[in-house]
Formats: C-alpha cells, sequence, structure tokens
C-alpha cells in the first residue's frame, strides 16, 4: 500500500514538473500564465497525497493556501493582459 | 482501500490533462483540455483523502477545499481566457467561427 | 463597467469572505500548526486585494484606504513593541519575556504571549502589503495622465 | 440581513475548518465571524431570504447529480480529443442567449458551461453568453443553444430564481 503511494507521488510530481516545460517554452506570454495556473492547481494533489503518507492534517493547510494565493495571482495576471486600467 | 481507487482516477485524469497541454495547438484548446481534466482530477484526488481520513478534522478541511478548489479553477480559466482574446492571441488556423469580434465593436 | 467581469464579481462575493476567515484561521492557529503571522496576514491581504480588482474603486475610495491602512499599519506595531516591552514590568529584564501562563500544549489558548504577537504581527503584514498594491495602483494612474 | 447571514456563514465555516467544540475555539470563531461581516457584509449577495426555502436545497441536490455526470462526459471527451493521432477539434467562438435573469444565476450556468464538454465561458455581455467551443457541432443558434444550456438551465431557474 505504501509502494503504490509512493509511485502516485511520483507520477503527480512528474506531472507538474512536465507542466513547467510550457512555462519555460510557450511561444507567447499567455502560455505561460496557463502553465503557471495548471501547475498551481496541481501542488494540491500533492499536498493531499502526502498528507495521507504521513497521517498528518496540517499538510493540507498549506496545499489551501497555496490554491487561495495562486488564484489570486491568476486574476492580476488576467487583469495585466487585458490591458485596461483598473477603472474600465 | 477505497480511498486509492479515488486517488488512481484522479491522477489519470492529471495525467490526461498533462498530454493535452503539451499536444493541442493552441493557447485556447490548451486551456480548454487543463482546466477540466485537472479540476476533475485534484478534486478526485481530494474525495480519496475524504475517504480515508474519515470524519475527522482533517476530512472536514478537505470538505472545505473542495468548493475553493472548484471555484478557483473555473473563475481562472475565464479570466484568463478573456485576457488572451483581449491581449491580440489570433483564434488558430482550424477555427471556424468567430462571433465575440463583433461583439467588440 | 468598472472592474472585471460579472462572473469575477459574484464568485468574489461568495468567496471573499471565505479568504478572510481562512486568514484568521493560520493566525489564530499559528503556535500549533505551521503558518503563523506572516502567512496568515499574506493570505488576509489577498482577500482585499481581490476585492479591489474585481471591483475597481467601487467599494473602497483608493486614497482614503491608503490613509487608514498606514494607520493600522502603525498601530500594529506599536503594539508589538508593546508587548514586548512589557516584559519589563515582570521579573527579569528580558526583551520578549514570556510572563503568562503556558497553558497545555496542543490547546488554542497556550503558548503565554506567542498568539498575541502572531494576531499583531498578522495585522501589521496584511496591512503593509495592501498598501504596497494600492501605492502601486495609484502611482500608475497618476503616471498615465 | 445580509450581515447576519454573512456572520452565520462564516461561524460555520470556522466550525467546519477547526473541527473542536471547546469554549475558546467557540468565542474565538464568534470575534473573528463578527469582523468578517463587518469587512464582508456589504459585499455578500442581496435577497438572502431565498436561503430559507427547503424546496431549493431539493433541486440543488439533483442539479449536483446532473453536474457530476455532465462532468465525468467532459472529461471522457477531452480524453478522446487529446488521444486520438489527429486530434479532430474544430475550434470557434459562438453566442448563446440565456433567459436566466438574475446575475447570480448567470453566474453558476457560466462556470457550470466552464465545465461541461468542449466548452469555456468567455464573456457575459447583457444576455448573452459568448463560448469558445473545440468542436462546433452545428451552425444553427437554435440547435448549439439547446446543446449548450439545455442541460442546466431549467435546473438553476429553479434553484435560484
Amino acid at each position: 500500500m505504501s509502494n503504490y503511494l509512493n509511485i502516485l507521488l511520483y507520477i503527480q510530481i512528474g506531472i507538474s514538473v512536465v507542466c513547467m516545460y510550457r512555462i519555460i517554452r510557450g511561444p507567447t506570454i499567455p502560455d505561460r500564465m496557463v502553465g503557471a495556473d495548471i501547475f498551481g492547481i496541481l501542488v494540491v494533489g500533492i499536498c493531499a497525497i502526502i498528507s495521507i503518507q504521513t497521517e498528518r492534517s496540517f499538510i493540507l493547510d498549506i496545499g489551501i493556501a497555496w490554491i487561495i494565493l495562486s488564484f489570486i495571482g491568476t486574476l492580476t495576471l488576467a487583469k495585466y493582459l487585458t490591458g485596461k486600467k483598473l477603472n474600465e | 482501500m477505497i480511498s486509492l481507487i479515488f486517488i488512481t482516477i484522479g491522477i489519470l485524469f492529471n495525467l490526461l490533462g498533462c498530454i493535452g497541454i503539451i499536444r493541442l495547438p493552441d493557447t485556447y484548446n490548451r486551456l480548454q483540455a487543463a482546466t477540466k481534466c485537472v479540476t476533475l482530477g485534484c478534486c478526485s484526488i481530494l474525495l480519496g483523502v475524504v475517504f480515508h481520513f474519515g470524519f475527522s478534522d482533517a476530512g472536514t478541511k478537505v470538505l472545505v477545499a473542495i468548493p475553493i478548489l472548484f471555484f478557483a479553477s473555473t473563475v481562472g480559466a475565464h479570466a484568463l481566457i478573456r485576457g488572451t482574446y483581449h491581449f491580440g492571441i489570433k483564434l488558430g488556423n482550424k477555427s471556424v467561427k468567430d462571433d465575440y469580434k463583433d461583439a467588440l465593436k | 463597467m468598472k472592474g472585471m467581469t460579472l462572473i469575477v464579481k459574484k464568485t468574489t462575493q461568495l468567496i471573499g469572505g471565505m479568504i478572510f476567515m481562512y486568514g484568521i484561521y493560520v493566525v489564530a492557529h499559528g503556535h500549533l500548526t505551521p503558518g503563523g503571522g506572516f502567512a496568515g496576514g499574506v493570505i488576509i491581504a489577498g482577500s482585499f486585494i481581490l476585492i479591489t480588482l474585481a471591483y475597481g474603486d467601487d467599494f473602497l475610495k483608493l486614497v482614503g484606504e491608503k490613509a487608514g491602512t498606514t494607520m493600522v499599519e502603525s498601530f500594529a506595531t506599536i503594539m508589538v513593541i508593546l508587548i514586548a516591552t512589557s516584559g519589563f514590568l515582570f521579573g527579569t529584564r528580558i526583551f520578549f519575556n514570556n510572563f503568562l501562563p503556558k497553558g497545555v500544549v496542543g490547546h488554542l489558548v497556550s503558548a503565554g504571549v506567542l498568539p498575541l504577537y502572531n494576531i499583531f504581527v498578522g495585522t501589521e503584514v496584511a496591512a503593509s502589503i495592501f498598501i504596497i498594491f494600492l501605492s502601486l495602483i495609484i502611482f500608475k494612474e497618476e503616471s498615465s495622465k | 440581513m445580509r450581515y447576519i447571514t454573512m456572520f452565520i456563514l462564516s461561524l460555520i465555516f470556522w466550525l467546519l475548518l477547526t473541527f473542536d467544540l471547546t469554549v475558546p475555539n467557540i468565542i474565538v470563531g464568534t470575534v473573528s465571524s463578527i469582523i468578517c461581516s463587518l469587512f464582508f457584509g456589504r459585499f455578500f449577495i442581496t435577497n438572502v431570504y431565498k436561503l430559507l426555502q427547503p424546496r431549493r436545497y431539493f433541486w440543488f441536490v439533483i442539479y449536483l447529480f446532473v453536474f457530476i455526470w455532465e462532468c465525468i462526459k467532459a472529461n471522457l471527451d477531452v480524453a478522446y480529443r487529446v488521444l486520438h493521432p489527429a486530434m479532430p477539434i474544430r475550434p470557434g467562438i459562438v453566442k448563446v442567449k440565456t433567459t436566466l435573469k438574475s446575475d447570480l444565476a448567470k453566474m453558476l450556468l457560466a462556470n457550470s458551461i466552464t465545465m461541461t464538454p468542449g466548452t469555456i465561458s468567455v464573456d457575459i455581455i447583457d444576455d448573452n453568453l459568448y463560448i469558445h467551443w473545440i468542436y462546433i457541432r452545428s451552425e444553427d443558434p437554435e440547435i448549439y443553444t439547446g446543446m449548450i444550456t439545455g442541460a442546466f438551465e431549467k435546473y438553476i431557474k429553479r434553484i435560484i430564481e
């Protein structure tokens, strides 16, 4: 059971690393932002699996904080992409 | 045991989303594949955690996390796709229709 | 139309309070779990930044908010210094003296004065990060005129 | 009225998050809920008396099952398009007219559309939703309006309006 969970954890970390490919390589600016957004969601999965492995519940706190900050960052970047000022 | 099944399903969906983000040709289509698959995958992993911990402090915490994750990912995708259009990225060359261009004038 | 689209505005109405409560949770449990004053303060500032992004200056008047936030930040800093020096009154002369009863490990009210430090450091960090954001916005709007 | 609803919801959120019922925890939760409702009460939704009608919760549970089914279908659809060697995509942005009136209902409809097969909502202008679709199945506005919003609109109308 523990071995199987280890394999799943490594697969999930591998998926996040492949997501970094789109951040580094992406031809345009919005492509990099898509990569960053998806990376922020995938980290929650990593935190959840680690919390099962170690039987500690506080690792989930880190995941929730991460998703909130990632959401605010995505909205800010989208606001920048729209190219308007705050009150338009 | 039932939590392992949920986590496996979730990681399978995450893998599909990841393949989509690499293979598809256009920013809009990449966002399509990535948002749906990754959101459902991570919700499934969190459900697995709920079944593992049962009704305890960790379980209810995860139940709180699921709606936040859902709203964050869908609204983030909506804001990103609108920003991408306003930034000036054209739709891909396979696309057939564009009604939004008329609405902006 | 000010701010972002209707979808973002309505979701902000539903989720903004939740984010604020989560920040308070991280601050209040700072001596039991990872996190504490700084991380919770960043999340609290994030909820205000979210509202400013979504609504423009419909609800928060930007220049007025800047003055109010500066006052909150200064107040929190003074309170941290006061608590740190108030240990002088009890016994030996130690800076950051922990003079309150310690309580039981793992309970919410324990660890002496550490929760008070956490609360005021959280307030201070939230106010200063929000003020950095407001200053950048006001600077951009004034420089583009 | 809005402030009271905000207070109750944040107290429930606090109790779910901490999961213990000792007296100091409840006191801290009450104080922070009061602060939260002072700051965020004016941003909260109007018409909160609709939360007291039980039949809306019944329709909400049915809506959840429909929504999860559509979600799984969406993922299988995306999986088919991604894994197919020729990648059968035919993307474009279409305009859909909705009959829902209140703003909250429009938001819920747009968020649901984002999770259904092959569609992401791009913008809302008055009554029109602009939707990016990965495979446009027909050119007729009547048919694709039914295909996109038909599954959700009647439930959302019963839940919110």
